[in-house]
């Protein structure tokens, strides 16, 4: 990147900051519901809106650099809008936008307990979210990374019963151990090359440590960011955080926070040690493999869950591993399959979440068995559901294809055949999974159901953007937000080729 | 002579701790302990620190010994050790 | 024998003996189980030290610390005078030490009814 | 405290001896800086003088020559004489306790005499009464009542 | 307020005589810092004597304008560098020198931020725990800060000895208010205490047979080539262990626990922050300001002995504080555990891992003076003390719990509290130092700190099922009265505060105070 094309600006900052300013507001409305709503929805769209307001600089290649201060001696505090960031946080505020109506739907349909406390957690986790786009340096991002997942505690046990409270637990267990490995590379970065700020093509080289040093250094950023990013066998407290309630399982664990691990992941290989270096010392392969085996077992594992959220749980596992394997595989084509899929993957999987939630909160059902016939009955919340499951399939027109598209492109440039087989078989394993829900859905009656009718339009509503945006993106994958250019961009950068 | 003089207070010093510490009568060890600080303060004079040795007596083997008997009176005489 | 015990045993007794009386104060602390006689333990292991700085002061064949007109002012003629000054301030410190302690042991005593250390750790692990 | 039968001889003793102590223990003060003694060796022997009256005479009639509740003022009487002539000194624009700096119109020598020997004064007042407060709190506190001598 | 006592006498001396007065304190603000203490504690038991609601005004006065002083004295230090003060005007080595750098200057701005704190909370905890007490009470806490400043503040080893017993002193008396209990509890601690007082002052006695002086800059100047005399060694050893017994670095840390559990929580709030912090503040101006640090640190296992017991402290006083079912004993173990990493960062005694115990000391203070207050209202609001009594009180006392919880985030070290940069700074120096167990160690404590913190705020917070009972017992809030609560909040925010800006404390203040030679790569 031209040292000419960065600037100075506090946009990224205010960025950060609006949905943790909301945070007073929202404890201090506690009593007015719908007051607090609102500051909910002011910061959500403020948020969006300065994200937004930034795609011009991104499209023109230009960086919007803020140095807060200094952290550590030598180290700022700093933020800085890249393309790569610049995806991550534009996913995460749009769909903030659409989570926050669906939340209220949601707590008011369930008349959840605490709400205050469960809208004052959800602006945390994304100030925390965009905190870790937007971070310029190694440390600026273990920061948010650590406030992300101290946030999403509380969400996670909401529900204060002892399976909540479990799921609280096997979270916190899984979290605070990797983000001490994130903590011990970074500080171990620290002290080899002393300016940890993120290169596209990587700040490490073989020059600065041994072979085995910078291996070790590798394995433990993995296990730092990949508890977040599911990587099996570090995945199972995903399944177990389902838990929580829907809005939070929809944004936090299959758009935030899971989607912060793998971003974690695309930084550390791309932006930390850089194609060049992970080839060198080898670890690649230990990445991909991981990856390849992850998406082909919890495919396998989803099939056996008959909870709803639990088998969404496990397609996100094995969604986030086509993007690590996208960045393991470090081609061009499939950097930017893995930047199309964290976009992509995000706008079907919340549609998803975004179903099983109104159905929760309109029949209390959680159980696939017990959905025959449901698809009758809340039309729109189904259709919706069948679009999200065929583009996680992978069928053309949803833009679940085109990402997969280059993924399987790029494990063909790789010379990696067998990734191309595994893609194609946890394609089809993803279908045999999703379609069943689809068919008992509509095909199957039960008639025992009284007439249920669809969920609130504050729930109906965000659902039926989302499945359309996938649609939509399907098509035309440059439209609004050139989300293709943008992931083209990324990955040139990292790639240090021309798009 | 002079050196005579500090070797038999140091020893009457040293014996002097010793019984302090294993008589079974409080009472008994807390005198004892002042006579501990008044060889102490003879030790100190005849090594030639005068108004150490004066402060011993008066604080050490005087204000201490007293307090100690005070507090035995009002407590417990006898000690198992 | 080596050169330094003998050293030791012959020109530094006095520091041997006041080690020995330091090792008497210690043991009357740490191994005594009544309080007061943790505390004589105490009195007997300052009394040491304060031995120790006063030894050490000590020059054969000098004088006590005071100017006299008979002596003059060279400084060999005199012991050294700082320890001691710093050994009348260890002495009050000591008092006051051993004061307050006692008012604790009076206090314990009040509440508790005894003054023996394995005693009062027992109840101090009661649970109310 | 302790209980036990008026001794005459006890009595008579210490009404001798204590005027005598006394009096040796404010030699020891004034006299030093010239001499083995000072504030804290003449405190502790003011403290004695009373602590035998205390023993000796029991804590009810040693009441007469020095109450109680006289001991912390004592005390707290001593450190603002000590303090304060540091204090003094410094405001006159020494250092803490430089007493050559205090104004009171005489030589650097006689003023570093009068100095030290308030200091002195000072020191002694607060020995004996943190001393005498000890002796008191120890020995009052046996009472039930608490603290009622 | 700034001025001190018995200033009017210059009343008369005209009107420039302020600003000459103004010159004259600078010079004289080494001794200014003490002042404040000094006089009120002659006028707070006087005051007390004739009306016992005059000691909480006049503590809090002194205790001010200790704190302005010692912020001015930390402001000169960092504009002129070290200040030198002789006591009566007699010149060092003969006389009684203050001598304040920047290490000493810091640790008593330390000490003063968090008296002032405690002292504005215990104005009502102490009254109304038992009002008799408020005038011992206010006492002996300046007693035992005179103590610990003129410790910090001193140049002079036999004076630091004096100061030493002095605090101490103050502190068995402020530990014995309490709990029927707490009298044992500070015996123990007296016996201990003296103890570690005396070895430090035998080690004295050594330095002074070898020097012949007590200026600590004397004493270091001289001994700088004496590393192989047995009587230095014999020294170095005798101090280490009784800082060691004072700081509470395992495993001489037994006396610890049951003293903190037992004594009031004002007491212990204003003990456990500063006490055993000043004698690591001792130990380092020991290991590396007198002895020859390259000798004894890199030559002798002297500070692996340190680093490894600290080690060993940190996971024992982590493992003790998870078994605790009581919220101080819990707090007191934590105490263990958090002052041995200052013993890590000693005990390695590289440039950043001595920045990480500096910045410890302090976060340390602010965190555990936070957590033992908020104990302490607790038992005041509610009456509990264990943990499984504190279920639910976050919602009846959210300030207070807001305090807590930031505190015990910090202790656990989530970024960007300052626990997570004082441990920042030690895992680097042990990066660089090669030193892999112990950052592992270091890294794998804060997960058993997360153990126990974790579960105190989710009985807080949440609602565990076999614990919903005193809902209906209580009153819908309790949060306790504005001048409870507000310390609490300023030290809990003090905490992130901390975090964000210690790179700016790490480089103007902390890396400053490191002894000379000695740099922070990176600055």
């Amino acid at each position: 990147m031209d040292p000419a094309q960065t600037f100075e600006s506090t946009r990224p900052l205010w960025a950060v900051l609006v949905s943790l300013l909301a945070i007073p507001l929202i404890v201090a409305s506690d009593r007015r519901p719908n007051l607090r709503e609102t500051w909910t929805l002011l910061a959500a769209f403020i948020k969006f809106a300065l994200v937004a307001s930034m795609l011009p600089w991104v499209l023109q290649g230009r960086e919007a650099v803020c140095s807060i201060w200094q952290i550590s001696p030598g180290i700022q505090l700093a933020l800085r809008v890249d393309t790569m960031g610049y995806i991550f946080a534009l996913v995460a505020s749009s769909l903030w936008v659409l989570t926050s109506l669906y939340s209220i739907g949601y707590v008011r349909g369930t008349n959840e307990h605490k709400q205050t406390r469960y809208f004052a957690s959800f602006a945390m986790c994304l100030s925390a979210t965009i905190g870790i786009a937007f971070a310029a340096n190694l440390l600026t991002f273990v920061i948010f990374f650590e406030i992300l997942t101290l946030a999403t505690y509380p969400l996670v046990m909401h529900k204060e019963t002892p399976v909540a409270m479990a799921a609280g637990h096997k979270y916190l267990s899984y979290t605070l151990p990797a983000g001490l490995c994130l903590v011990l590379a970074t500080a171990w970065c620290v002290s080899t090359v002393g300016n940890v700020d993120f290169i596209p093509g990587g700040f490490l080289t073989s020059g600065v440590a041994s072979a085995a040093t910078l291996r070790w250094m590798f394995l433990l950023f993995i296990l730092g960011v990949g508890v977040k990013a599911g990587i099996m066998p570090l995945h199972s407290w995903l399944p177990a955080a389902m838990a929580a309630p829907t809005p939070v399982s929809a944004l936090l664990h299959a758009v935030a926070v899971v989607k912060a691990g793998v971003f974690g992941v695309l930084r550390v290989t791309g932006f930390v040690f850089g194609p060049d270096l992970l080839r060198e010392i080898g670890l690649w392969t230990v990445l991909a493999w991981a990856a390849g085996i992850t998406f082909t077992v919890a495919s396998l594992l989803a099939m056996r869950q008959d909870n709803l959220k639990r088998r969404l749980a496990y397609s996100t596992v094995g969604h986030l591993s086509y993007i690590v394997l996208g960045a393991a595989l470090f081609t061009m084509t499939s950097w930017t399959g893995s930047l199309l899929h964290l976009m992509f993957h995000a706008t079907m999987k919340i549609t998803l979440f975004f179903c099983a939630g109104a159905i929760y909160v309109r029949t209390h059902k959680e159980n696939i068995s017990d959905m025959h016939g449901i698809g009758r009955q809340m039309p729109f919340t189904m259709a919706a559901f069948a679009v999200g499951s065929l583009g996680l399939a992978g069928v053309p027109g949803i833009n679940g294809f085109i990402s997969k598209w280059h993924l399987a492109q790029g494990s063909l440039q790789a010379d990696q055949g067998v990734f191309l087989g595994l893609l194609l078989l946890s394609g089809l394993l993803n279908a045999a999974y999703f379609f069943p829900i689809v068919y008992v859905a509509f095909f199957r009656t039960n008639k025992e159901y009284p007439a249920y009718g669809e969920a609130s339009p504050l729930m109906v509503v965000p659902l039926s953007v989302t499945a359309i945006m996938s649609l939509v993106l399907g098509v035309a994958p440059n439209l609004g937000a050139h989300a293709w250019d943008l992931a083209r961009a990324a990955a040139a950068a990292v790639m240090g080729g021309s798009p | 002579m002079r050196e005579d003089l500090i070797l038999i207070f140091y020893l009457l010093a040293i014996l002097a701790a010793i019984v302090a510490l294993n008589v079974k009568d409080l009472l008994a060890a807390a005198v004892v302990l002042s006579l501990f600080s008044f060889l102490a303060a003879l030790l100190y004079i005849v090594l030639g620190a005068v108004d150490v040795g004066f402060n011993e007596a008066v604080l050490g083997a005087g204000v201490t010994g007293v307090l100690f008997v005070v507090t035995i009176f009002n407590t417990h005489r006898r000690s198992r050790d | 024998m080596s050169e330094a015990l003998s050293g030791l045993l012959f020109d530094r007794w006095p520091y041997l003996l006041t080690v020995v009386l330091l090792l008497i104060g210690l043991y009357g602390m740490l191994m005594k189980r009544n309080l007061v006689k943790k505390l004589i333990g105490m009195n007997i292991f300052q009394g040491a030290i304060i031995l120790f700085f006063i030894v050490h002061a000590y020059k054969h064949g000098a004088s006590v610390p005071v100017h006299s007109a008979v002596l003059g002012d060279a400084p060999e003629a005199y012991m050294n005078p700082i320890p001691h000054g710093l050994m009348l301030t260890a002495i009050v410190v000591s008092v006051a030490t051993t004061g307050v302690a006692l008012a604790l042991l009076t206090v314990i005593y009040r509440r508790f009814g005894s003054i023996d250390e394995g005693e009062l750790l027992r109840r101090l692990r009661d649970r109310e | 405290m302790i209980r036990r039968p008026d001794n005459m001889i006890v009595d008579v003793v210490v009404r001798l001896m204590v005027p005598a102590i006394q009096i040796f223990a404010f030699y020891v003060i004034f006299h030093g800086h010239y001499s083995p003694g000072g504030g804290f060796q003449g405190g502790a022997l003011l403290a004695g003088s009373i602590l035998l009256q205390r023993v000796a005479l029991g804590t009810e009639r040693s009441q007469l020559s020095f109450p109680v509740r006289y001991g912390l003022p004592f005390g707290i009487i001593g450190v603002f004489i000590f303090a304060g002539t540091g204090l003094f000194a410094l405001i006159m624009g020494g250092q803490y306790l430089q007493y050559d700096a205090m104004p009171f119109g005489l030589t650097p020598v006689w003023l570093r005499n009068t100095g030290i020997l308030l200091v002195e004064l000072g020191v002694a007042f607060a020995v004996m009464g943190v001393l005498v407060s000890i002796y008191d709190s120890l020995a009052c506190s046996s009472d039930e009542e608490g603290g009622r001598c | 307020m700034t001025v001190p006592a018995g200033s009017e006498t210059l009343a008369h001396h005209g009107e420039h005589m302020a600003s000459a007065f103004d010159a004259t304190a600078q010079s004289q603000l080494p001794m200014l810092v003490l002042i404040p203490l000094l006089v009120g504690l002659a006028l707070v038991p006087a005051l007390g004597l004739l009306r016992r609601r005059l000691a909480y005004p006049t503590t809090l006065i002194s205790l001010l304008a200790f704190l302005y002083y010692s912020l001015r004295t930390l402001f000169a230090v960092m504009a002129h560098g070290e200040l030198e003060y002789s006591l009566a005007a007699w010149k060092p080595p003969i006389g009684i020198e203050l001598s304040v750098d920047m290490l000493s200057a810091f640790m008593v701005s330390v000490i003063a931020v968090i008296a002032v704190l405690v002292a504005i909370y215990a104005s009502v905890a102490v009254r109304r725990e038992d009002p008799e007490k408020e005038v011992p009470y206010f006492a002996t806490m300046l007693v035992m800060l005179l103590g610990l400043t003129g410790m910090v503040l001193t140049g002079d080893l036999f004076n630091l000895y004096v100061f030493f017993e002095v605090s101490a002193l103050g502190g068995y008396a402020l530990m014995a208010i309490g709990h029927k209990k707490a009298p044992v509890a500070a015996f123990r601690y007296l016996i201990m205490g003296t103890l570690g007082a005396s070895l430090y002052l035998m080690g004295v006695g050594y330095l002074y047979v070898v020097t012949g002086s007590l200026n600590m800059d004397d004493v270091a100047a001289i001994i700088m080539h004496q590393s192989s005399n047995p009587a230095v060694q014999v020294s170095l050893i005798l101090m280490v262990i009784g800082l060691g017994l004072k700081m509470a670095l395992f495993p001489m840390h037994l006396w610890l626990p049951d003293a903190y559990t037992y004594a009031s929580s004002t007491s212990t709030a204003i003990i456990a922050p500063i006490m055993t912090k000043v004698s690591a503040y001792v130990l380092i101006r020991m290991l590396f300001f007198v002895y020859d640090t390259e000798t004894f640190l890199r030559g002798t296992p002297v500070g692996a002995v340190i680093m490894w017991l600290a080690m060993g402290g940190v996971i024992v006083g982590s493992i003790m504080a998870i078994a605790q079912k009581d919220a101080k004993r819990m707090l007191a173990y934590s105490s263990v555990a958090q002052v041995a990493y200052i013993g890590v960062g000693i005990g390695l005694g590289t440039p950043l891992a001595l920045v990480g115990a500096m910045l410890h000391i302090l976060n340390h203070a602010i965190m555990k003076s936070c957590l033992f207050l908020v104990t302490g209202s607790v038992a005041l609001q509610t009456g509990a003390t264990q943990i499984k009594d504190y279920a639910g009180l976050g919602r009846k006392m959210p300030w207070t719990f807001l305090g807590f919880t930031l505190a015990a985030l910090g202790m656990v070290g989530i970024p960007p509290t300052n626990g997570f940069f004082s441990k920042w700074y030690l895992v680097l120096g042990g990066i660089r130092e090669g030193e892999w167990v112990l950052v592992v160690l270091i890294l794998a404590s804060s997960l058993l700190t997360a153990v126990y913190f974790f579960r105190v705020i989710e009985r807080i917070y949440a609602k565990v099922p076999e614990q919903a009972t005193n809902d209906a017992s209580l009153p819908k809030t309790a949060e306790a009265p504005l001048r409870m609560a507000l310390p609490v909040l300023i030290l809990g925010a003090g905490v992130l505060v901390l975090g964000l800006f210690n790179a700016w404390l790490v480089s103007a203040v902390i890396a400053r105070a490191l002894p000379a030679g000695m740099h922070v790569p990176g600055l």
